[in-house]
């Protein structure tokens, strides 16, 4: 049985959510393969002189249904500009799905946080939690409201915190700033986050503090995206593993330095 | 049909067309993909006397037309190799030939002779050329009597088909071509990474950890065309050339300046699928030029 | 306002934005495009010392990120050049220096001879890396001897800034830049083109009419910044980093690893205008990172 | 006074004449510069992985008035393929015009000669000439029907003849076998001719027998097309010379070997 492919995918819809941000939704000709939430995609990015590798992008949604999935993008460099650009009804290469996904019990008392575009891979996260009956919370932080992306897609599977830096929404302050994590309620089982690394360490931090799991979604530069090159390392307790194959999702124990 | 199979020594290669070594895994990465026996061969990881867990992260950096790496050969060593991998991959119908690696000419010895011993592997590939770690690996590939000496001592040791793989990192390839050639190389491979370095100008940082690290893909292919040209010039044993491989066309220069096979390596983290495409194209050039055999390609610069 | 201003040995540059030999003619053919004095110099052709036709043609091919050329050093000569040229640039506001080439010592010690005592001339460049002709050229600056010998010979006729273009071409160019240092160099250049080969596959013959020729342009960038760092490192005189400068951050990332100064070559051809551009995107820089002088920027990593 | 400039022009018009061929049709933002027949462009394409030079396009035609000129184009490789998707409303980067031109006089009696798309130069040739009183008679020639471009363009300026390699239009076979060059009212005083080098050498061997001249415009390899990387250079009866500069166009008499 194949797990990966190599596929063009049909752009059902480029949705500009700002100068900074847009989702792809794209459509494969064929039934989808099994996708995790926490997978991602190696796009190709056509006609850019200085892009010379695949992009690795966290898979946002899926539709088995339609056999479309959704890709939540940022504007960073000359690749995801270029992406940016992409008009409805033009195809794109991708490699997927790839990587490990976010591990999901039952009995879960989920809370999800992405800071920015790091809340990608979580909608399809919280989606498949909430299939499986699991209540998921959702923070999401960012410098300004107009960070703050899709949160109403959130609210459809649980409750939705927000935090801004400028205060332009939700409460002030950086996500682990919020009042959440001083609640005397707060009974989360596992924090999953996604978002910049000293962003996802200070959750880290915290989870450790209050002795709960911590999942944690990083983003290593990759070549390959399918376990051939090595370039995509982490150090972990077991010595340096390919983030694209054993990653991108780690239990925050288990890397080194954490 | 015209012809496709090669001949590097006592190794016949279905086609010319074989991956780079840490650019293609195992072959197992890529089974999702295609059916990876349709190669000509597999070059697999760099592999060392013992486990080695490479350079710390970043290791990568995209340059134009291509990419620095400075993986420093992380393999589990020749050990687990055949305890673990090789039993998985023995039968796959394709010649496997593992990258020799190591730190000391003892190393390269005992790696090279343990591979000696396992039935379905007829050839290895020596690294005398990885610009990634900080003993051993290019220094060897960089002089002509170190070259000679590592050679030389794995020739005793290895029995079946014995390739040196050259470092471009030197001002005359062909002389250390035919000395390695001279000490008992099979066959070259040619080329391994140049050194390079990029830098993040933001942070005013090195990208790399290790500062440097090995360019690969399309922007060092005219360098490597003209290396593997001086080499087939020089020596009389079979070149295998590399370095920016992305399609058929590219694979055919190597041919024409004197390569016998090729390896392709960075084109496969771009296009997973890409060689079978290469192989398909050289057949439909060979068609399309009335050429019976490929081997009347070779050399023909 | 940052200052620009850096200082090559005498030589006082109002910024570290020069143009490449033979990538930018005699400055002339850019004067539609902008004032050229607004550069740190200019690198003129590679000037012998009498007139050349340079290679046949075809010497040119495109490649990726990049360009291979075999122009050969076509040049009217040095006379020439001082009753021709000389006279219509020597009042521009901006340092014109002569890559001084030859295929004998003698040649090279004449050619700067003669440019010595033009006053508006205040630096040569002495070519030992050129790759596209047959004697001399690169063949100096590819071994340890005969680079000390040209440069100690050109050192006692020439009183004014000499500085020393390497070839990339070598095994180890910090040697090289140590051995033309030792010799009498007041600043070293680097790199000129590795050498490279392109072949047109439905033709199978070589683009080139010299089979191979000099790779410039992006794709070589990686190794350029490697070696202008090993350089840098290793000598106490001026570096002029070069080698696939395309833009301002390219620029910076040359005096990051260790530049003074730096050429743009190939960029010309696609942008006659880039060099202004690469000022300002220099001071830019500057500006946002809050950095008063440019010189701060030099060999940081 | 600058002459040479280097500018983004508006595409005003991309005619697409077949899978072949194409007309862009773009216009300068300020009053053109003088442009003489003869003379090209170098076009930047953009977002196109394998082109990182500049392309030469000989300059088609002219208008002063809208301050437009055109480019007539053949898709060959990946940079003439990438231009052809050009679309009305994006901008191209031009340097030009470059080169120098073909020779005028007042008494000519001249024989424009194109082969495929290398009638492109001719076509603003033909109409210099025809404001300036000159006769004009323009041959095209090309391997079938739809390789001949535009004649109804050129018919404009003078009698046009055509060959075809198939017979589908025109006089069968190559330009130099039409009968115009046996015929006993031959009057020509040049030849002006663009096009494959065979076909252009052909030419030049009829012009030397009949003792008249002939110009012809070279497509060399350019990296700069400014004169500054000599890349660009054939022989001539005084050594090499930049064909960007002292080319395109050369009187055959002067190329060495022709
Ligand atoms: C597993 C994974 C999932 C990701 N998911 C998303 C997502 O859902 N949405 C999103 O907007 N971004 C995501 N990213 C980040 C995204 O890959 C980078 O922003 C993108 O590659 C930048 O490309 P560029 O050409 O625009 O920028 P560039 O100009 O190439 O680089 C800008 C910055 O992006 C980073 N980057 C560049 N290339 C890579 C690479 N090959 N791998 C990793 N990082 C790189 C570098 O740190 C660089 O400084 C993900 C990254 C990984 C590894
Ligand atoms: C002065 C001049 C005027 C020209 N006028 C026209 C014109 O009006 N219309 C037209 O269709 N074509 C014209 N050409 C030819 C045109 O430049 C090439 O067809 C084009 O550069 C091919 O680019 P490509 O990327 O599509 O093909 P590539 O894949 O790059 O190459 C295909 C072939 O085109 C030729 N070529 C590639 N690059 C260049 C270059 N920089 N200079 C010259 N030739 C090159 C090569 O011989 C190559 O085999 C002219 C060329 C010159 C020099
Ligand atoms: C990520 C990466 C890892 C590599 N590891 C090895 C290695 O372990 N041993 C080796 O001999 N070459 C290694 N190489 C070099 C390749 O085998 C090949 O020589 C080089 O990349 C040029 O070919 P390419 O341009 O097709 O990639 C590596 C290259 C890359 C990009
Ligand atoms: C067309 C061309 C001609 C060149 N001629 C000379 C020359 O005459 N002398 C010289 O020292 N270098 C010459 N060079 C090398 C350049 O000066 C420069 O070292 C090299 O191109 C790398 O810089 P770049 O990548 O910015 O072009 C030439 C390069 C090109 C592309
Ligand atoms: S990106 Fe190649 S191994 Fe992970
Ligand atoms: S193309 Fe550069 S001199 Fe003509």
């Amino acid at each position: 049985m194949k797990k990966k492919l190599i596929q063009d995918l049909l752009v059902v819809e480029n949705k500009i959510l700002s100068e900074k941000y847009f989702i792809l939704h794209l459509q494969s000709p064929t039934p989808l393969p099994e996708i995790l939430p926490g997978q991602f995609v190696q796009i190709e990015v056509k006609d850019s002189k200085n892009t010379f590798l695949r992009r690795p992008l966290s898979i946002h949604d899926v539709d088995y249904k339609t056999n479309t999935l959704k890709l939540m993008v940022q504007v960073l460099g000359e690749g995801t500009k270029k992406l940016s650009l992409t008009k409805q009804g033009e195809y794109l290469s991708l490699v997927y799905p790839l990587g490990n996904s976010f591990s999901i019990n039952d009995n879960e008392k989920a809370l999800l946080i992405g800071g920015g575009c790091g809340i990608a891979p979580l909608l399809y996260l919280a989606r498949h939690m909430n299939d499986k009956g699991i209540k998921v919370t959702v923070l999401i932080g960012g410098a300004s409201q107009s960070d703050i992306l899709e949160a109403d897609e959130y609210r459809k599977y649980g409750e939705v915190y927000i935090t801004t830096f400028d205060a332009s929404l939700g409460e002030k302050g950086l996500v682990t700033q919020h009042s959440i994590f001083n609640a005397p309620t707060f009974d989360f089982t596992r924090i999953y986050c996604c978002g910049p690394e000293p962003m996802m360490k200070a959750l880290a931090r915290i989870a450790r503090e209050k002795g709960i799991d911590c999942e944690v979604s990083l983003e290593n530069m990759m070549a390959c995206g399918i376990g051939a090159c090595l370039c995509c390392v982490v150090e972990t307790q077991d010595g340096n593993k390919c983030t694209c194959t054993e990653g991108p999702v780690y239990e925050f124990k288990y890397l080194k330095g954490w | 049909m015209p012809n496709l199979e090669v001949k590097i020594k006592d190794l016949i290669l279905k086609n010319p067309v074989m991956t780079a070594s840490g650019c293609f895994g195992y072959g197992e990465e890529f089974m999702d993909f295609f059916d990876i026996s349709c190669l000509g061969g597999i070059f697999v990881k760099g592999t060392t006397g013992s486990k080695r867990e490479g350079n710390a992260y970043p290791r990568m950096a995209e340059t134009p037309s291509g990419m620095l790496n400075a993986v420093g050969l992380q393999n589990k060593g020749v050990d687990a190799f055949i305890s673990d991998i090789y039993p998985r991959i023995k039968d796959i119908d394709t010649h496997f030939i593992v990258n020799v690696s190591g730190s000391t000419i003892d190393e390269y010895v005992t790696v090279a002779s343990k591979l000696n011993d396992l039935d379905k592997l007829n050839a290895i590939e020596l690294n005398i050329s990885c610009p990634n770690v900080k003993e051993g690996g290019m220094a060897f590939g960089t002089s002509c009597p170190s070259a000679i000496a590592v050679t030389e001592a794995v020739r005793k040791a290895y029995h079946k088909t014995l390739i040196v793989k050259l470092s471009p990192n030197v001002t005359n390839i062909a002389e250390m071509a035919l000395a390695v050639e001279g000490a008992g190389a099979d066959a070259v491979s040619l080329i391994n990474t140049l050194l390079g370095m990029a830098i993040d100008v933001e942070r005013r940082k090195p990208i790399l950890s290790t500062i440097t690290g090995g360019l690969s893909g399309p922007a060092v292919k005219p360098v490597a065309l003209r290396m593997v040209w001086q080499v087939a010039k020089a020596v009389k044993i079979p070149v295998i050339g590399m370095g920016g491989i992305m399609n058929a066309a590219d694979a055919i220069e190597f041919m024409l300046a004197g390569a016998t096979a090729v390896q392709v390596g960075t084109a496969n983290f771009i296009d997973p699928a890409v060689c079978p495409k290469i192989i398909d194209g050289i057949e439909d050039y060979l068609i399309r030029h009335r050429i019976n055999d490929v081997n009347e390609l070779i050399g023909v610069i």
